[in-house]
């Protein structure tokens, strides 16, 4: 019984993996990749490391070391990620809406131009 | 689960193929990442785990900052190019 | 039949790992190409775990482990390049 | 010698580091085996004494037993909140018509310990939907997949306030 509940809740994972690459096709600009993408599909990886720890009881204690891992990383470059796109420059998709962090990042520029 | 090896296998090619014939350097430099990526899985296949181990150790964190350096140092784009 | 689930879900991966890899090759820009390898290297954890369960070796299991430890240093000194150089 | 471990609380600390590291080595070698638990604690005990020091970013956190059942509480509810927000990002994902409405908004946190606003801009960034791309004094700017609200205050009720909730209790 137990291998079966492993098996489904790793098809679970991979759904949402493949959910995670369908977005990351779909989205129009990095950072609604990243959203869709390398977020999404944290869910997917810890629930397929979970349900292969079920399925083979013995690796479970390490498979969750792991998830825990990808937790804590995953966020990490993501941000990163986001940083990097918005500091060089890529702009937004067209349906954006507002974007506070370049009026926030504009008027210091000027700033420093005329303190300098 | 031999389809996926054959997947993978496919999918070194074509990124290796794209990685050749791409412009941008840091976007070769990504695609490489990808192929020692699915060359650690093969090595696993292969019954391979130490290989596998130093190979993603490596190509994780070691190659890629090497690469990025050296691109640093030189230029952009390749040669030939003046756009 | 738990088999059967688990080869299915291990191809389900193996696919979405085809579909990353089409934004990693036809990415418009740098930085679309090294979210997708987050995504891929992410992907590519649970299949290395999954070839180790189905070979029934633990040993395996450590490859997954140092990814799962060291995959983001690698995007993230691409983001630090990308935003302002090494 | 003695200057590292000046106070009682860095000798909790350090024992901590010690017990941690010892965990972690046990599930990584996966046997109770003598000679391997001997040298797993050697080798945290090392390690935990070279990372013990007068570091200031240092995890100023006192354990107590409400902060532990708030952690508790709080790692639930991030696991509801994940869950929840990775079906609406599949229902987005799905639709023909991608509705999507994206904007960088501007939130502010009450938070004040560094390791707080930590684990606040990497809870939000764990849930799809959000995502923190920068951090300015007490100020997120996040990227938000759908922008429900075009006031501040509104925002920061939406996205912060359920995680700053628990972290107010276990880090302030």
């Amino acid at each position: 019984m137990l291998p079966i509940i492993g098996a489904l809740v790793v098809l679970v994972g991979a759904a949402f993996m493949v959910l995670a690459a369908i977005g990351i096709i779909r989205m129009p600009d990095p950072y609604n990749r990243i959203q869709a993408g390398t977020k999404a599909s944290t869910l997917g990886v810890v629930l397929a490391l979970i349900g292969l720890g079920i399925y083979e009881i013995d690796l479970l204690p390490k498979l969750i070391v792991i998830a825990l891992f990808v937790l804590i990383t995953n966020p990490l470059s993501s941000h990163a990620l986001a940083r990097a796109a918005h500091a060089a420059g890529v702009p937004l998709a067209d349906e954006t809406v507002r974007d506070e962090l370049a009026a926030a990042r504009a008027p210091k520029v000027i700033e420093e131009e005329t303190a300098s | 689960m031999i389809f996926v090896d054959v997947l993978v296998c496919a999918a070194m090619i074509a990124t290796a193929i794209a990685a050749v014939f791409q412009r941008s350097l840091i976007s070769a430099v990504i695609m490489v990442g990808f192929i020692s990526l699915m060359v650690s899985y093969l090595f696993v296949r292969m019954d391979a785990p130490d290989v596998a181990m130093t190979e993603a150790a490596i190509a994780a964190g070691l190659t890629t900052v090497i690469f990025l350096i050296a691109i640093r140092r030189t230029e952009d784009t390749e040669s030939g190019d003046k756009e | 039949m738990a088999e059967i689930i688990l080869v299915t879900a291990l191809g389900l991966a193996a696919v979405a790992l085809i579909m990353g890899l089409y934004r990693l090759l036809a990415g418009p820009c740098t930085v679309t190409r090294a979210i997708a390898l987050d995504l891929l290297t992410l992907i590519t954890i649970p299949l290395l775990v999954g070839a180790a369960v189905w070979a029934g070796r633990a040993v395996y299991v450590d490859v997954a482990l140092v990814y799962g430890i060291l995959a983001f240093l690698g995007v993230l000194a691409l983001a630090r390049y990308l935003e302002k150089g090494i | 010698m003695s200057s590292r471990l000046s106070s009682q609380k860095d000798v909790g600390s350090l024992l901590a580091n010690w017990l941690g590291l010892l965990a972690l080595w046990i599930i990584f070698v996966g046997t109770f085996d003598t000679q391997e638990v001997i040298a797993g604690a050697v080798v945290a005990a090392l390690v935990s004494f070279m990372a013990t020091g007068p570091n200031p970013a240092r995890w100023q956190v006192v354990l107590s037993p409400r902060r532990l059942f708030t952690l508790l509480a709080y790692l639930g509810y991030l696991a509801v909140a994940i869950f929840r927000a990775n079906l609406q990002m599949a229902a987005i994902v799905l639709s023909p018509e991608l509705a999507i409405r994206p904007g960088i908004v501007r939130v502010r946190t009450r938070l004040k310990s560094p390791l707080g606003r930590l684990v606040l801009a990497n809870s939000i960034t764990l849930t799809p939907g959000t995502l923190s791309v920068d951090v300015e004094g007490d100020e997120f700017f996040i990227h938000w997949i759908n922008v429900d609200s075009e006031d501040a205050d509104d925002a920061t009720r939406r996205i912060v306030s359920g995680f700053e909730h628990y972290l107010e209790i276990i880090f302030g």
